[in-house]
């Protein structure tokens, strides 16, 4: 008999981090596999996590594909499954089917500088290529990671951050004027331009709410990056998770299968229905 | 949040505990989602159980908290009062009502306890979405309205002035007193009711802390509990009470004669006239409709004798808003129509009277001074047959309910007719004799062995005239046969109903009645005197049929409950009022229509809650079809989730 | 495998079937529809299509994936694949017919569908060509299909008035011939001209046109940013009707369905749902990247006439032309594919 | 009878004085004989509209799409809408009215007069015509219908009894008392059935068929909605008993959409579909007013109407009311009377 693509494996909550607070705020959570029957995923992957007697919902996971012991997702409060996750302990038990979709070409980038431009929870589903990318450091050139929240209290993984900073160069800032912050002002596509990294042998990798992500798609094409050295990843509501449900598509595709890591030249040939 | 619920169930002593395993339901309900603590106690309302219920709140952190034992109309407040000591906002805690809905009307121990168990855990799941809410705070007007100027009013209005308040007194009559007035004596004492009535209309005359509106009623009311504002229509005061001296030139000279209400009919009197010798205000007064047209040109004649000039046929009726805190309604009783009992002669026969005309037949300031005789040939009646519950306790053809004070008058009525006649024979057709109260049994033994009254258990089937009597047809069923008597007079004791102005007066107050049209009080028994609106009292007859001392009772009652609440700067209003989700809203206007407090009126096109106006009676709720309103910890989710935790 | 079967024998045919569910079309509340023939019953081949197809019978309506419960704090799932005994449908179009393929496909590709498989397995399509077309809206040739096509079914039997051809097509099939092969005749070559003739006069039937099927991927494409939809859809009321009732329409709702709030029992459920209803894809934000009827008009022919056709070559329409037929406010896709392709 | 020549003229007229922004009205429809609805914008396009036994749509429920559009849009033209309408529909614009969601001036109602007739039911026809599919239906005098079949172009006279709609055959209003304009003559006595005959005879069934019946029936429910969505009272942004509509805006919390109430289930089975059917049949009472679209959408022929003529039946014998005939007078669930026997606010 096939394997019952529907039935989810049972994970376990082993941490929880308060990413952010307020009405949209966003938990951090590592999820084990008790059983000991997890999967392997790959960078830009998602996952259907599931809380019994709400429903599921596509999440994707934040954490490398290095780390084995558990998995990790970010998820914002925004409705009847994230409220239910939002409310979870440590110790509760969720459901988890996947790993669903595409990945981003990491091997293909060999030897290329990256620049990673993140937004809010955006960063979420960029994160694994990042910490990916600084344990292969000596695969890539040079590293960049722009990141931008509404206020410093917003940043997600900020003790991360700090690790980071030993390897690749970091770029924070905030929406708005607060007293004794080091970094950046402003909106994260104008830190973008502000610091102009070089599009030579480069690929930008970016994801954050969609006004951001068209802003800075425009200014990487400012900056003479071409339509195939941008990635990003893309969202549309998803129940099955294996292509058949119907919903998630944007043209012919269905972004649970096909996506969600599309180069903003596979993008721009879709229909902009997303 | 995380949800920290605790659960207290109690034994009641051995109320509840008799009938629903108590401790089962505590520690069932203990391994429910979000229940951190619960606990059975023999009396949770004790001063021990109190106090475990609020330390039970500080140990546990507790965020909601239900409280299952008898019904929330009992404890609620004792148990949020213990809530807010406990530093958990009153409206975190809950009743469940395993007491009177569970365990008194249950047997099976079993069964009981299963659902005892339902109930509480849906209310676990209600309160585990309660949302913490603080009382709304309304400035009140010390200042009372009383509609209504008979004994009832008057008792009311004079209590409120006792405890320093101003009162607006509204009689639509011409003058105060009502129908206590037409009485002569009263029952059990024999004393006279103008005797005792009058020196208390006096004081209302009296007292600079009432202004008096006769011929006044009540035209509309807005506002709230303690802000109410009321207009009341006053009629043309063709008489300037000022400037009238009371000389009776008048009368004489009017051409026209109508039927005196204040005689029942029994006499008449002139389109201007004085109801009564001792009404208060005491003033001549013009009867608009019966006046020949208040057109000096047609008639003028009163005016054309009147030498100080009182009479102005130009005068307008006026309107006047008045600033009150709250109402006490006193609209009183009529008596069920003559026109409705055909069989027995009722409106057929002039002898054949209701027994208000009969009060009048032996008042003294009555139209034959006190000497009892048939209207129609003046002779005195030597046989007479009282008929009691007239119109009373008969669903399929009149008024279902026992009017309550016709054995007694009805006892007196023979009484007084053995005194004034005593070679006279009383006869009393009667169902059953109900004479609770003090003294009243005796006084119903003494109409029988000491003024040989013959009371005959049974039902009168016809009345009717033969050879100048009346015929009664009747049935005695304790000796089981028919009994026939040729009588001179028959005195139907008339169910009494809401006076004609009550069902008006409810419209516009916004004051239920009931199946019988009486006022509706907010609980039949612990909430007697409360109408269904905050702010408004009832006092009398106008709520159900009762005697005098009672009526006194309930006026005073009413009077202070209006004192303790106008007690207050500031009135706590109760926060569990409707709300509107606003992108549900298309308004239709159906709350609007349906709220019976004019709580909700649509601003830009969405229905929007006057938060001091609503009860949270829930109507808007119940009519929305969008489900766009909801009632604050009485949402649609938390009924729903009820119904789940109780069907599951 | 050809036989002849005379129309007295179809009942001595479907008795050996007892060891089967058997449906066949059945005409009840003013409608044709599939119902289970209980043993003994007669069939009645008289319908014309269906009101539902026969995605039912693999892709009901609903479908428990699996009850959840909590054993001892830690979510308990119980699968509830269904294991039907075989099911044998007869009287089947064959515009439906055509769709199994189809739907076949989307719950094959990456990932297998264990419930729709474990129906599909047992499933036997019996086929009954059309005589003539049922409806003016049929436009199966149209679409590539013909009021015999094969594709699909098991079985296809042709009316000859008097006695059915009955021809076995999959082994599957064949083997349900076998288990009647008493009540099966050998076909003679007139019978053989009966059915040959049947089918030509059927095919003759005129059938509304969609002109160059394979223009009209190119003809989607141009005009997706098109206001045609906006006004094709302007009459939509966005009900399920067209997708619930074609026989090619497969997409779906998941949710979890508590039965016991008290214990968090339930199940999870999948449910039909429907590309013209407005939440269908809603994002959780509120953003609806389909949040208007001329864009939801617009994926149901898209998906059906350029996506499929791209990601498997073919329509996802077989032309039997229930959504036009019921439609409440006249939207017709021939209308609309004429339109666009104008 | 009526003259379509008019109603094109009155619609033309309307469109070329600028008096409205669009007419709507029934023109022939590209898949049967079942004429469709269409929205005039051009004077030019009026040629087009029809009037026969086939305009079944209540129109009145683009009026209710068109408020929505409006209320949506940034820059909404909110000149009046024209709107044919048959008495039934007349009272739903009448209902709309009632319930303010548009005002009278918003709406220029052209009114027709369904005489001595009405519109046919689509399932009798069918059954009439053997499953067969008719490709012309038109009126043939004052009580007949014409009727050709599909692949058999020979016309039959079917008398109107025998293939009207049900509603048709109660209806006491067959000329729309709400109106702008009326086409046709407003014929008094109607020798068909008595009102609320449908639902006098399924009351006269007992209480374990019936149960039987509607279990059936909701056990066949697809729950594809389309009563719901043709019904022009179905108006709500958000139907209370279902998932598929809901209202998410931008200051929706996670909170409340947490918290939204499942009533019903997406599962189409029995006890969900009638919780669905008999929560809708409440919502409709005192609003519904016996178009019948309900239950000529359903694709598997429930018969819906009887529910809602049911409560309407209720609500004309308890109240004498009667939806949609007063746009002064307060819908029936909002208002109370003082006689009423029950305490109201208690």
């Amino acid at each position: 008999m096939t394997d019952n693509i529907y039935l989810p494996k049972i994970g376990r909550i082993v941490g929880i981090d308060e990413e952010t607070q307020g009405a949209r705020a966003i938990k951090t959570f590592k999820v084990e596999f008790p059983n000991s029957d997890g999967f392997e995923h790959n960078c830009g992957q998602c996952a259907m996590l599931s809380m019994f007697g709400k429903g599921e919902s596509m999440i994707s996971i934040a954490s490398s594909p290095l780390v084995k012991e558990y998995k990790q997702f970010s998820i914002m409060k925004m409705g009847r499954v994230t409220s239910a996750f939002h409310a979870a302990r440590v110790g509760d038990f969720i459901g988890i089917r996947g790993p669903y979709g595409n990945q981003f070409p990491l091997d293909d980038w060999k030897g290329r500088d990256l620049v990673f431009i993140g937004g809010g929870v955006g960063l979420a589903p960029i994160w694994p290529v990042i910490q990916t990318a600084v344990a292969r450091r000596e695969d890539f050139g040079k590293i960049t990671v722009f990141y931008g929240a509404r206020t410093s209290s917003n940043i997600m993984y900020e003790a991360d951050f700090e690790k980071l900073k030993a390897s690749v160069e970091v770029q924070l800032s905030v929406d708005a004027p607060e007293e004794g912050w080091p970094g950046y002002t402003g909106f994260v596509p104008a830190n973008l331009m502000d610091k102009a990294p070089s599009p030579d042998n480069a690929i930008a990798i970016t994801c954050g709410p969609p006004i951001m992500i068209k802003f800075v798609i425009q200014n990487l094409q400012a900056l003479g990056f071409a339509d195939e050295q941008i990635y990003t990843t893309i969202e549309n509501k998803m129940k099955c998770g294996i292509g058949k449900c119907g919903r998630c598509n944007v043209g012919k595709d269905y972004v649970c299968v096909k996506g969600p890591v599309y180069s903003w030249a596979e993008l721009k040939s879709l229909p902009q229905e997303y | 949040m995380t949800k920290r619920t605790g659960v207290f169930v109690c034994h009641c002593g051995k109320n509840i505990a008799a009938t629903v395993d108590v401790k089962k339901v505590a520690q069932e309900l203990a391994k429910d989602d979000g229940v951190v603590f619960s606990e059975d106690y023999v009396y949770m309302c004790s001063d021990p159980g109190q106090t475990a219920v609020i330390d039970a709140i500080k140990d546990n952190d507790l965020n909601g908290m239900v409280i299952s034992c008898c019904s929330p109309t009992l404890h609620e407040k004792t148990f949020r009062d213990a809530s807010e000591l406990g530093d958990l906002n009153a409206f975190q805690c809950e009743i469940a009502n395993i007491r009177e809905q569970c365990a008194w009307v249950h047997k099976d121990m079993e069964v009981a306890t299963e659902k005892a168990l339902k109930i509480t855990r849906a209310s676990v799941r209600r309160v585990q979405h309660n949302q913490a809410l603080e009382p709304i705070g309304v400035p009140v007007t010390r200042r009372a309205l009383v509609v209504g100027g008979g004994i009832a009013g008057i008792q009311a209005a004079l209590d409120l002035t006792d405890a320093g308040l101003d009162v607006v007194l509204v009689e639509k009559q011409a003058t105060i007193g009502g129908n206590m007035l037409k009485l002569s004596e009263t029952f059990p004492t024999l004393d006279c009711s103008q005797c005792i009535l009058s020196p208390k209309m006096v004081s209302v005359s009296k007292n600079p802390k009432i202004t008096l509106m006769t011929e006044s009623e009540v035209e509309s009311i807005s506002g709230f509990v303690g802000n109410f504002k009321v207009k009341i229509k006053k009629k043309a005061a063709f008489v300037d009470p000022e400037l009238c001296k009371l000389c009776d030139d008048c009368t004489p000279v009017c051409p026209v004669a109508v039927p005196n209400e204040y005689d029942v009919g029994l006499t008449n009197r002139r389109a201007i006239h004085i109801p009564f010798a001792q009404a208060i205000p005491a003033s001549f007064t013009l009867d608009e409709e019966a006046c020949l047209g208040l057109d000096p040109v047609v008639c003028g004649k009163c005016e054309e004798v009147c030498d100080v000039g009182a009479i102005d046929y130009d005068k307008k009726p006026t309107v006047t808003e008045e600033d009150v805190g709250a109402i006490v309604v006193a609209t009183g009783f009529d008596l069920y129509g003559m026109e409705h009992m055909g069989e027995f002669g009722g409106g057929r026969y002039p002898d054949v009277l209701d027994g208000l005309q009969f009060e009048r037949l032996c008042s003294a300031s009555g139209a034959t001074e006190g000497h009892i005789m048939r209207p129609s040939d003046h002779k005195v009646p030597k046989e007479i047959v009282f008929i009691q519950c007239s119109g009373s306790r008969d669903p399929e053809n009149h008024c279902a309910y026992c009017s309550k004070i016709c054995c007694m008058y009805t006892a007196k009525h023979a009484t007084l007719y053995k005194h004034h006649v005593p070679d006279g024979q009383a006869y009393i057709f009667y169902i059953d004799i109900r004479s609770g109260g003090k003294g009243y049994e005796e006084f119903v033994q003494r109409s029988m062995e000491n003024d040989g009254v013959i009371y005959l258990r049974g039902r009168v089937s016809r009345v009717y005239e033969k050879d100048g009597k009346l015929k009664v047809m009747g049935v005695d069923t304790l000796a089981g046969r028919n009994v026939e008597i040729n009588a001179d007079m028959v005195v139907l004791a008339q169910a009494m109903e809401p006076s004609k102005g009550t069902a008006e007066i409810a419209k516009i107050l916004k004051i239920g009645r009931d199946k019988d049209g009486f006022l509706a009080e907010a609980h039949p028994k612990l909430k007697p005197v409360e109408s269904v609106t905050a702010g408004i009292y009832l006092a009398g007859a106008a709520q159900g049929p009762k005697d005098i001392p009672e009526t006194v009772s309930q006026a005073g009652a009413a009077a202070s409950k209006v004192i303790a609440l106008l007690s207050k700067d500031q009135l706590a209003h109760s926060p569990t009022v409707a709300k509107v989700r606003d992108p549900w809203c298309t308004g239709c206007e159906m709350c609007v229509d349906a709220c019976p407090y004019d709580a909700i009126a649509l601003v830009d096109g969405k229905a929007s809650v006057n938060e001091v106006l609503c009860e949270g009676c829930g109507s808007c709720v119940g009519v929305c079809v969008r489900a766009a309103i909801d009632v604050k910890n009485v949402t649609q989710l938390q009924i729903h989730e009820m119904i789940s935790a109780i069907m599951a | 495998m050809e036989k002849i079967l005379s129309q007295e024998k179809l009942r001595e045919w479907v008795d050996t079937l007892d060891d089967c569910e058997v449906h066949a079309p059945a005409f009840a509340d003013s409608v044709w529809n599939y119902a289970r023939i209980e043993a003994g019953a007669d069939i009645d081949l008289s319908h014309t299509n269906t009101i539902g197809s026969i995605k039912t019978f693999v892709f009901p309506q609903r479908e428990v994936f699996f009850r959840f419960e909590k054993k001892d704090g830690v979510p308990l799932l119980t699968s509830t694949l269904p294991d039907p005994i075989p099911t044998v449908v007869f009287g089947v179009r064959p515009c439906d017919g055509r769709g199994m393929p189809r739907n076949d496909t989307v719950f094959n590709k990456e990932f297998e569908d264990p419930y729709y498989w474990a129906r599909r397995d047992k499933l036997t399509l019996i086929g009954l060509a059309c005589n003539q077309p049922h409806s003016p809206n049929c436009f199966c040739q149209s679409v590539g299909g013909s009021p015999h096509s094969e594709e699909g079914l098991d079985i296809l039997m042709t009316d000859l008035g008097d006695r059915f051809h009955v021809k076995g097509i999959t082994a599957k099939g064949v083997e349900i011939m076998e288990r009647g092969r008493d009540a099966f005749d050998a076909v003679s070559d007139s019978d053989q001209a009966d059915a040959g003739k049947i089918h030509e006069t059927s095919r003759s039937y005129p059938q509304r046109p969609l002109g160059d099927l394979d223009a009209i991927p190119e003809a989607l494409r141009e005009n997706f940013d098109s206001p045609l939809w906006a006004d094709m859809a302007q009459h939509c009321i966005g009900c399920g009707i067209c997708t619930f009732l074609c026989p090619t329409c497969h997409c779906f709702d998941i949710n979890d369905e508590v039965t016991s709030p008290t214990s968090g029992e339930g199940e999870r459920v999948r449910t039909w749902d429907n590309c013209q209803f407005p939440d269908f894809t809603m994002h959780t934000s509120g953003h609806n990247p389909r949040g208007d009827l001329g864009s939801r008009l617009r994926q149901r022919v898209n998906h059906k006439f350029l996506y499929f056709v791209e990601n498997h070559n073919t329509q996802q329409c077989t032309g039997c032309g229930r959504c036009i037929t019921e439609c409440p406010v006249g939207i017709d896709i021939v209308a609309v594919l004429e339109r666009v392709s104008q | 009878m009526v003259n379509v020549e008019e109603i094109r003229d009155f619609a033309a007229g309307l469109l070329e004085r600028g008096e409205v922004k669009s007419v709507l009205g029934f023109r022939h429809g590209s898949a049967s004989a079942f004429a469709e609805p269409c929205t005039l914008t051009e004077a030019d396009d009026a040629a087009s509209l029809v009037w026969d036994p086939t305009c079944l749509n209540n129109l009145a429920l683009y009026l209710v799409k068109d408020r929505k559009q409006q209320a949506a849009s940034k820059t909404p033209d909110t000149r009046p809408v024209g709107i044919v309408a048959k008495g039934c529909d007349s009272r739903a614009v009448g209902v709309l009215l009632q319930e303010n969601y548009f005002k009278r001036e918003d709406v220029v109602v052209i009114g027709i007069s369904c005489e001595g007739t009405g519109v046919v039911d689509p399932k009798k026809l069918s059954n009439k015509l053997k499953g067969r599919t008719a490709s012309r239906v038109t009126f043939d005098g004052a009580d007949g219908i014409s009727v050709s079949v599909y692949g058999d172009e020979t016309e039959t006279v079917i008398p109107a009894r025998e293939v009207l709609a049900d509603r048709c055959l109660e209806c006491r209003a067959a000329a729309p008392a709400l109106n702008n304009v009326v086409f046709g003559d407003s014929v008094e006595a109607r020798d068909y059935n008595e009102p609320f005959h449908a639902a006098k005879e399924a009351e006269n069934v007992s209480e374990d068929e019936r149960w039987a019946t509607w279990e059936h029936h909701f056990d066949r429910c697809l729950r594809c909605f389309a009563c719901r969505a043709v019904c022009p009272m179905c108006y709500c942004p958000e139907c209370v008993v279902d998932s598929t509509t809901f209202v998410v805006t931008l200051g929706t919390s996670a909170k409340e959409k947490a918290n939204r109430i499942r009533w019903c289930e997406r599962s189409a089975n029995t006890s969900e579909s009638a919780v669905y059917h008999l929560t809708r049949a409440i919502h409709l009472a005192g609003r519904c007013i016996d178009c019948g679209e309900c239950e000529r959408v359903c694709p598997v022929n429930i018969p819906l109407r009887l529910l809602n003529t049911k409560l309407e039946k209720e609500a004309f014998e308890m109240f004498e009311y009667q939806a949609g005939h007063d746009i002064e007078q307060a819908s029936l669930l909002s208002s109370f009377r003082d006689e009423d026997p029950n305490s109201f606010i208690r």
